[in-house]
């Protein structure tokens, strides 16, 4: 098999009749690397997607395969292959025959034929569903399937589309083991769209966090969440979201109201705010503490507790309308409880108010 | 919904039921009175003294063989030729671009709307100056193009999703392979819905045939009716259910045969 | 798919066009020839000296709002008539469970293929019997039941989501209040298809009113035709191209009208 | 508003055609109750849900609303209010129509229902879209719609068929909260059908765990994650699903192969082992300590590690073709690490590999 290919994109844009659904896009997708397209229906990144697979033009721009117009090239020159999102397999075929159909039309012999379905149906549990044509098969058979028939071609970049938004919960955790599998057999580049975080956090080397045509982030799933660049990636990753309080600079502190959420702003950030600014101040639910409330705490009630299992969520409320999610292991807290709060000082996120930038 | 309250629903559907199949069963009873009977008691349900003589006359006196043969010649050309030129002109509006699409488009589905009666004459003419006329393609050509199948046929392939057509063009199938090889087997039980209806209207076709077709030998079934029921032809009533009997036949056996498809008709698409 | 390579369609698509357009465009273009005109240059597409003269004369000869007014009434009546039973039929088929269904249903289906040109006789003999001969009664009564009306109301309400009728159901909607405030208007655009289709066959129907209707006052369109295409009538092609075009206009309003739904047509729901 | 009602089903059993889909099923939903059912999909949990509403009929045994026969009464004396998975809302009608109608056919006065109406279009922050029609509504506002159809009927059971699996996942958690939030303020009793375990820990006083036509536990969310009564619901509840390992008893130990994992049986159960039995050996992944490797412990390898962020998830390889799933806050452990591998013996879960009963 072939090393996977370089995918440039290099000032793309796309417009549908009068609305520019993407702006001057630039993304560099590294030769094997594993790069999740994630954001809200609805943010181009499915667009994107079928841009690279030439399936829609580009309005402006290029797009590069391995610093060639892709433009230009036929399918076969290009050597893609595509999961989709409904799975797109032929009806009237069945799973072997999905996984042999190209293969067959481009001559492929039949040994070669014959050994790579084996291989795949083998790998991907279809064997005893072979012979069963789509209709016959369930929703992560199915998806399997698209899966081997994009496998099958060998070739050096894989597309997926959501391929995993329309099978059970149950076995997605599952259907996500098995293309991790299938990336460390082979050195494929692979873009993969999804709007699902915890999908885009557990395949991606990289995630490009979308929204409203733009690229908002790109970096490792570490880096975006923990260092999310402005406010959307910040509240579009994470679950449950980010608490986000609008505070106001005052004497190197940051205030809400009477509340002092931090008290030496120099320690956290090196931006110079003004005074009396407002700015958005953030903190993710695992990284609150409850306390027992003492006079330097922010103190507050606790409203409600829902019980994950693994894990508590609980509500506090420290103003009136004001209430902070909070991640906790410990199951001692009840409803009613006056805890204090404590904010990890390392994880606090700053974000300026008009543009949204994160100012960390 | 409850089981109950049917009683009002079963009358209905009787009355119905009256109007849609009566008129069949009387038919079939009176091509098996004879004349004398039918005359006397014509709207008698069972034959008082069933006879199968009107089926003889029938064998005897026209060539039955022969007509049923050139109907369902003359259908079958018609029902292919319709089926293709609809499925290709169906492709092409709905995965091509060009210019007056719409346009063109608005206008096939118009001549839906125009009787076959006002057109009768100057496809006539157009038929007799190619000097086609009492020949068999005299009779096809005219039915050829048919605005319904285009229309059902778009329609079909509008349900066909899109992803199946990218998924292997990304995989580089040429477009006549997408067609035999995905389009055809997709649209198998359009094909044979609507190419049931082609065939029975075609079947069914009396007036145009009556004004190509003047060769008693190439005649049609409905013309050879036309004999026995015509203001020209006599007044035999039980000879000219007999005929009609056996005209109803064929259509009936490939209703039976394909009912599957037929019953769940235009709107499938063969995609689960 | 891409933009090239359509030379080849566009071929194919103007073949097609020729053989579905052409005639009509005849029609339109021999009406307005004279009748020396018409003999001597029937296939000429535009009249070199386009007279007027068949439309006037035509003015004086008929009734012609008479005709229009007769074919108009008996067209609506059957409609109406028509979308009504067939709903009733449908909802019935759909929503009730009754002994005999499935074979019911087959029944009624299997009507479509007996052709009309075989139960003509006993359809007349009933009408006949019942003393409706050359009444508007006689010409609608047998039309009013059609299996493809139920077959594609039953269709239609096949993709009506269940649990829309399970809301109404718990929330103790009475089901009359169902079928008005609810599946009438989700099937408008269904309503408004079929209907089209029923007014625009009515309209053409040719042969079941010459068989009932011998009163002049209560001739409809197509009989009128028949007057000057027939062996019995005259040959004045022009005249009866005029009456041709004529007759297509109201078909063609109808059609410009609710093209919308027709040409969505038979498939959608009203459901987005 | 009247109180929630209790639902009872006695011993209630459907058969469609020959397949039992339910089997003699008991259940008590008490009053203002809100009860979840949880199960895969085909597990009969619509189907009883159905049946609770009557709309599917009872094949055996008896529904009983406050103690009297269900199946007698008509649905204006039930007083039921059902949101379905695919809303159903009449497309033919504007969001406050659809809202409007069943109150307007059962001649509520103009004044109650406008009052009713604009309550609700608040709470559910859809007067902007009260006149449009179904489709000219986004996914959430669908199903917003239709949580306020139910909700305007003011009746004493509400019946919840998966209302939340349509929309995008960013905003189930609002829709989740909304739900809650409806819940406390009316003291309806609410049935609520999921395949989602996180929206059934979420929201359930009880959840009722279906699976097979059969319920498999009724418990609170803590009492199902912490002591599940059979291997089904063990697997079915907790993502990353608990780790599971058939071991032999031996000695009041419990070994894998070499691999000692319970060292003192009776500390963990009183349950009375046959020497050499083989059972279940269950361990969530937030259960497991990994530390510095000593001769006591189980010792293994990690061999991935994916950052979800919040947490971690690592993979650790104990022996060929055996790996704990393990969950981590600790970011200092690397691939190819060498770890001990320590169990939180509280937590320890064994069934029987017969009939996957617990046998703590």
């Amino acid at each position: 098999m072939e090393n996977g290919i370089k995918i440039e994109l290099k000032a793309v844009s796309k417009n549908f009749k009068k609305t520019k659904i993407i702006k001057e896009m630039d993304l560099l997708v590294n030769p094997g690397e594993f790069l999740v397209l994630l954001g809200p229906s609805g943010c181009g990144k499915s667009t994107t997607l079928r841009m690279i697979a030439g399936l829609e033009s580009v309005s402006a721009g290029e797009v590069l395969f391995d610093g060639k117009n892709a433009q230009k090239m036929t399918s076969l020159q290009k050597n893609i292959a595509m999961v989709f999102q409904d799975y797109a397999l032929y009806p009237n075929m069945t799973v072997s025959q999905n996984l042999e159909y190209a293969l067959k039309v481009h001559k492929v012999e039949v040994d070669v034929r014959k050994q790579r379905i084996n291989k795949i149906l083998k790998t991907l549990d279809l064997i005893k569903v072979a012979n069963n044509y789509p209709s016959q098969l369930s929703g992560g058979q199915k998806q399997r399937t698209a899966l081997g028939r994009g496998m099958i071609k060998q070739s050096r970049l894989f597309l997926l589309d959501e391929p995993l938004s329309n099978i059970d919960v149950q076995l997605r955790e599952k259907a996500r083991d098995e293309i991790q599998y299938i990336h460390q057999q082979n050195q494929q580049t692979i873009i993969y769209v999804t709007h699902d975080q915890t999908e885009a956090m557990a395949l991606g080397d990289r995630i490009a966090v979308m929204d409203n045509g733009k690229i908002q982030m790109v970096a490792t799933p570490d880096e975006i969440y923990n260092h999310p660049r402005n406010l959307f990636v910040a509240k579009f990753i994470g679950s449950p979201q980010i608490n986000l309080i609008a505070a106001k600079v005052n004497n190197n502190c940051l205030n809400k109201g009477k509340l002092q959420l931090v008290n030496d702003l120099k320690q956290i950030t090196a931006y110079q705010f003004q005074e009396e600014e407002e700015i958005y101040f953030g903190i993710r639910p695992e990284n609150i503490q409850l306390t027992a409330p003492k006079k330097e705490h922010v103190v507050g009630i606790v409203t409600q507790i829902t019980d994950y299992g693994r894990y508590q969520q609980i509500i506090v409320e420290i103003a009136t309308d004001l209430t902070l999610k909070v991640i906790s292991n410990d199951t001692t807290t009840q409803v009613g409880d006056e805890v204090g709060v404590v904010f990890n000082t390392d994880k606090i996120l700053l974000f300026d108010t008009q543009n949204g930038m994160n100012l960390n | 919904m409850s089981k109950s309250k049917t009683l009002g629903w079963h009358l209905f559907l009787i009355v119905i039921c009256l109007i849609a199949v009566l008129p069949v069963v009387f038919m079939l009873s009176n091509s098996f009175k004879t004349l004398r009977e039918s005359y006397h008691s014509i709207l008698q349900l069972i034959p008082l003294h069933p006879t199968l003589s009107n089926y003889k006359t029938l064998m005897q006196e026209v060539n039955l063989f022969g007509l049923i043969w050139n109907t369902f010649f003359m259908a079958t050309l018609v029902t292919f030729g319709k089926i293709f030129s609809s499925m290709l002109a169906a492709s092409a509006f709905q995965y091509y671009d060009f210019r007056w699409k719409k346009t063109l488009y608005f206008i096939f589905v118009a001549t839906i709307f125009v009787p076959f009666t006002t057109i009768m004459i100057p496809n006539y003419l157009v038929i007799a100056k190619l000097n086609l006329l009492n020949t068999v393609v005299g009779v096809v050509l005219p039915q050829l193009c048919d605005a319904t199948g285009i229309m059902l046929f778009t329609k079909a392939l509008e349900k066909i999703p899109a992803s199946l057509l990218e998924v292997a063009a990304i995989d580089g199938i040429p477009r006549w392979r997408i067609f035999v090889n995905l389009l055809i087997p997709m649209l198998r039980p359009n094909i044979i819905s609507i190419g049931a209806m082609f065939f029975i209207n075609s079947w069914n076709e009396y007036v145009w045939p009556t004004l190509i077709l003047k060769d008693k030998n190439s005649f049609t079934l409905p013309l050879a009716l036309q004999n026995y029921i015509s203001s020209e032809g006599g007044t035999n009533f039980p000879l000219a259910m007999a005929l009609s009997s056996i005209m109803i036949v064929v259509p009936l056996v490939i209703y039976i045969l394909f009912q599957r498809f037929i019953l769940n008709s235009i709107s499938s698409t063969g995609l689960k």
